[in-house]
């Protein structure tokens, strides 16, 4: 193993490092798109190709004791919040050695130790979790934040407006990152949201919000640093707007026919957060390729462990139902 | 005479060419859903739908299930007839309030006034490791929920017929699909044969055991009396496709001449329709009945991912032959 | 019977009819609270004392086609919309001559001919029902509109978040009309929203809102003018925030002890919208009198009606769960 | 041997006691819902706590149910020991979402990673004229749901022990309290017993019939007993309390010496947790039974308002009572 086999939240700002740790997602989530097609996952995956660096940037600016919950596009967010590729690899094949023993599967990654609270695949769901994970924290004076993932489709729901309006209220240490890739599946967000500036959303609540250039992934780990410290300081909540970009499916299978093809392909081009650091950094071609490899090798490591992994036992089927 | 000319079907096909057909005749009928326009759904059920009636008769909606519901009710109660679908019956748990509340009561609290001809569709079921909140069974809640009525078809002949008689029926009906069964085929006429509410259908004739089956139970039940015909037990199975009104008539009738019944669902054993259904056939046909009802269902926990886990959760053929066999067995 | 018997929407500005529904209103609610304690009246009751202005200025700013929806606190909005006292105190009595025929109940009246689509005791629980009446309008390009009342309370539900989002996004014909009375039975604005200024609520949909002196019937009428035109006019719906006080105690039977009696006590003293109206009529006190002698007698034939009236035969108590 | 002092506790206060002494003891354990702090709640069972234990540990909160839900499971699994009152049972439709997607499913999901030792207290019940919205029983829609747990306690005695169990259950449990008994009395010991989860209670010794009833019921059943003695019919009467884990050996080794049953709730008969009962029953006692399990609930109507209609509509003493009439005839 490698040390990129976890990523490790870095609590300051490492370009390099980013770079790797975006490149680990990254190539994690293709090879899952493949390894799906070739019929070796199952259920099925939505993919966080281009929206990385909210992903990365958001946790490395995470405190090892601030807990996250994420949504049905959770890869990038419990690989960036150190759960192991072959842990969540493992969890795609359905394996015991799954970071959910088998249980979740891809819209379910759990990591507990790590301060993944889970996923919700009902979406929006886990938005009063997170409020509550907030609450205990400020009922215990503990320092610590939690921080609810999820997508511009979200915000339509009803759990999403009461959770923020709750954690404002009683000035809870949260920070809701909605990470607008402007799209709910189909939906483009004109024809979700009546308004485009989803920072919007806060002034219902009067809840300080920020936005950040979701593919900047520096610019994201200053902007999650600046509303982590706000919601630690006992101020309240803070809603982070991330504008960020779907470089993919919704999930994989989907032909998005609603989409147009040239906005599509020019997106890609232009929008991808990897390509920017890259550029940013002004990273040699060679050293890029070799970054891409040891991140591939990562990958295949995971995808050869999760191969190798346990079926769990049908006759364990009733186990967990209940903690006794 | 003229052969009424027939198509092949899939239940998927089925079920929107009922809505189809009633938005071609009726003004009023309409669809509101997540990614139900360009999209066409996420099972693709309503596909080409938006380009044949406009976004403003297929309306794609935010994902916002209570106002949805809501937003039927209310243009029910108008007099429209609309049909919302909730993407997957795992998410009625949203609109759960809208429906226990609103759709089922407003006729009753008002007096008569009001009536609400309001069509939720929905769909789910396992069977490709969708995971523990895209794949569970809810219908039983809503059985017992006086205001509302139930549908669960198990072919596209069904599936159409009854999603006629849903939308022109003027209460709140929910309707479930399963997600195995969109690609079962049938032959049917062009023009659609409306299937009454509350009828049930006899899927196969026997003498031996009775199994009541729902949904794609009913092809597993199917496969488990063919099986058990081969070891001479006849099995006649029924569907009551309508779980609310239950046909309790056409279940007596059958189970009073076999003695034996097994009932068969995909939902979570405990407190599945098969809970009511045992309890009324009891209570009925108590004097005829030869052994236990067996009740087939789903293992009480929560839908597991991996596959191997997911399929020991979930009865299929295998559970509804051992309940066969048990029933006979006891005699 | 007198023509208060029945308040018909003016669609005009008539200080002197608005005097005398408010009156009506006013008597009927005294009146509820004391058979109430009496024991003639079954089940629970909440009073609109205090809240007059804005059901009779909103409902005289309705055209007769227009559709409301009401709450828990709706004799004030059903008796505005044009029931008859007598058919609304039927209904409280349970009686066949109520205007739900007995089945509804204080907290469910209904009276659809005059486009009262009911009242929902699910705080909140409306907002959705008028939406969808709305849509129906847009969609039959019917120039309707459906106001849906709620109180500040009901902004914490989701789905006032949602109905408001899906009015905006479809441009829907609808009237949002929040009561603020500053209560939320026993919990004060300050402990359930995050924000004074409710019109901020509006902003996270991008939606108009009016903001309007709850107490001040003429007002009232005004603002509920403008909104309707605004709504009927194709713009979208608006958000109407009415402040307003609630001069009694969260139903019939409530302590208030967790409000001060000080504050209550000048409230009443100060914030009476029929006080207020008679004081800007500057009407003499015999006529004032003359008037509050008239509403007496609609309540008290309503009284009398209901009383007469025949209980629901128990032998009929499944009708009307289903419409065949 | 010092005598351990007794006072009377109305079920009302053997609630709040149990949640009061919890929160003496544990800092992890708080309550939060609407209009219980300085209002002491809907129906006044938290009152005084705020004075004891503050704004922070008796949280009002908005009228928001799905969060109030979702903040008690996230609490809940940060390892607090939270208590969600919602006001009515009714609005358990708005918290359906989060209960049985989240708070039965984390565990499960996370492969026993989790904990959610959450609390929901509810309450409801018919016989005030409260209207449809605000008396319906639905305590049966949860017995289904893997993951959670479930509680109706009749008693002052089973009311604080069972919740004191509930709160430091490991799990999710949903309680449910019945608006008719919280002024039941009863006198208990200052220090609580805690009673297990899925233990039933034998109310009432009997040898000719079993009647399972819970909540209200279990009053009314034994009225209907007394009455039914009068007439040489000896009455077992049992409350499983816990429905979910439903103490099945208890019932049965009831039903296996009486040979005659019927369950009784207050919910509609259709789909009640009775129709759980007597599947269970017949499947497991079958050889047992001389008649049909009689089942006692609710019409099918959603809950009308006028007092006359209502009484019609829900079961008392004199339906449990005809049951027993019935299935003692059927001899
Ligand atoms: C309550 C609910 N409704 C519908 C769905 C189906 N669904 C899954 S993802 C999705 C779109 C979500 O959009 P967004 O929140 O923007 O997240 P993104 O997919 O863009 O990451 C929808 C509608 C769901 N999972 N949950
Ligand atoms: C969903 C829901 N939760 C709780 C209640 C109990 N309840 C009835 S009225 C009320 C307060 C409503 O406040 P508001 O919306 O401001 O209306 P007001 O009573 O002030 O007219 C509450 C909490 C309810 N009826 N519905
Ligand atoms: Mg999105
Ligand atoms: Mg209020």
């Amino acid at each position: 193993m490698t040390e990129l086999d976890y990523i490790v939240p870095s609590q300051t700002a490492e370009p390099g490092r980013f770079l790797q740790q975006m490149l680990v997602i990254r190539k994690f989530e293709q090879q899952v798109e493949e390894r799906y097609r070739d019929g070796e996952i199952p259920g099925f995956v939505h993919l966080a190709i281009g929206q990385e660096a909210v992903a990365v940037g958001a946790c490395a600016a995470l405190s090892p004791r601030d807990v996250i919950t994420s949504t049905h596009r959770s890869h990038a967010h419990a690989l960036a919040k150190g759960s192991s590729a072959r842990a969540v690899m493992a969890e795609l094949y359905g394996k015991l050695e799954g970071c959910s023993r088998g249980r979740g599967g891809s819209m379910h990654l759990y990591d507990v130790e790590r301060g993944n609270l889970g996923s919700s695949a009902v979406v929006g769901g886990a938005l009063g979790i997170a409020t509550g994970a907030a609450l205990a924290f400020s009922m215990r004076s503990e320092p610590r934040v939690a921080l609810a993932f999820f997508g511009d489709g979200a915000t339509a729901s009803g759990l999403f407006h009461e959770s923020m309006n709750m954690a404002q209220l009683w000035r809870l240490p949260a920070v809701f990152l909605c990470e607008n890739n402007r799209w709910a599946e189909s939906t483009p967000l004109a024809q979700h949201s009546p308004i485009s500036d989803l920072t919007q959303r806060a002034q219902a609540f009067g809840m300080t919000s920020l936005e950040v250039d979701g593919q900047d992934v520096e610019a994201v780990y200053r902007a999650t640093a600046e509303a982590l410290a706000h919601a630690r300081s006992g101020a309240g909540p803070v809603f982070l707007l991330a504008e960020t970009y779907r470089l993919a499916p919704h999930n994989v299978g989907d032909q998005q026919e609603y989409r147009d093809k040239a906005e599509y392909e020019l997106t890609r081009a232009t929008e991808d957060p990897i390509e920017k650091l890259r550029e940013r950094l002004a990273l040699p071609d060679e050293r890029f390729a070799e970054l891409e490899r040891e991140a591939e090798l990562v990958v295949a490591d995971a995808v050869e462990f999760a191969r190798r992994g346990t079926d769990p036992d049908p006759a364990t089927l009733l186990e967990d139902v209940y903690a006794d | 005479m003229p052969t009424s000319t027939t198509t092949r079907f899939s239940y998927r096909e089925a079920v929107r060419d009922a809505m189809s057909q009633a938005m071609r005749r009726d003004a009023d009928v309409f669809i509101m859903g997540q990614d139900i326009a360009e999209h066409g759904g996420s099972q693709k059920v309503t596909l080409g739908m938006l380009e044949e009636f406009g976004p403003g008769r297929v309306r794609n909606s935010p994902i916002s299930e209570m106002a949805l519901t809501g937003a039927g009710i209310g243009a029910a109660m108008l007099g429209m007839r609309p049909i919302v679908e909730i993407m997957y019956e795992d998410f009625l748990t949203l609109a759960m309030e809208q429906l226990v509340n609103h759709a089922a009561k407003e006729r009753y609290m008002s007096g008569g006034q009001l009536k609400v001809p309001l069509t939720v569709r929905t769909q789910g079921g396992a069977g490709w490791s969708s995971g523990a909140q895209h794949g569970q069974q809810t219908e039983g809640w809503f059985v017992g929920v006086p205001g509302l009525k139930v549908v669960y078809p198990s072919t596209p002949r069904d599936a159409r017929g009854l999603l006629w008689s849903s939308i022109y029926d003027d209460n709140c009906v929910v309707f479930f699909e399963h997600v195995q069964l969109y690609n079962q085929r049938e032959e049917l006429p062009e023009e659609i044969e409306p299937i009454p509410l509350g009828k049930a259908r006899i899927v196969r004739i026997g003498t031996d055991v009775t199994v009541v089956a729902i949904g794609p139970l009913v092809h597993e039940a199917l496969a488990a009396a063919e099986q058990a015909e081969q070891e001479g037990i006849s099995v006649e199975v029924i569907d009551p496709r309508t779980l609310q009104p239950l046909d309790e008539e056409a279940i007596l009738e059958s189970v009073r001449k076999t003695s034996r019944c097994v009932v068969a669902h995909e939902a979570v054993r405990r407190m599945g329709i098969g809970a009511e259904m045992a309890a009324v056939i009891q209570e009925k046909a108590f004097d005829w009945l030869d052994a236990p009802i067996e009740r087939v269902g789903a293992r009480f926990t929560p839908l597991p991912f991996a596959p191997g886990l997911e399929q020991a959760s979930v009865p299929r053929r295998e559970q509804v032959y051992a309940a066969i066999k048990r029933t006979v067995g006891s005699r």
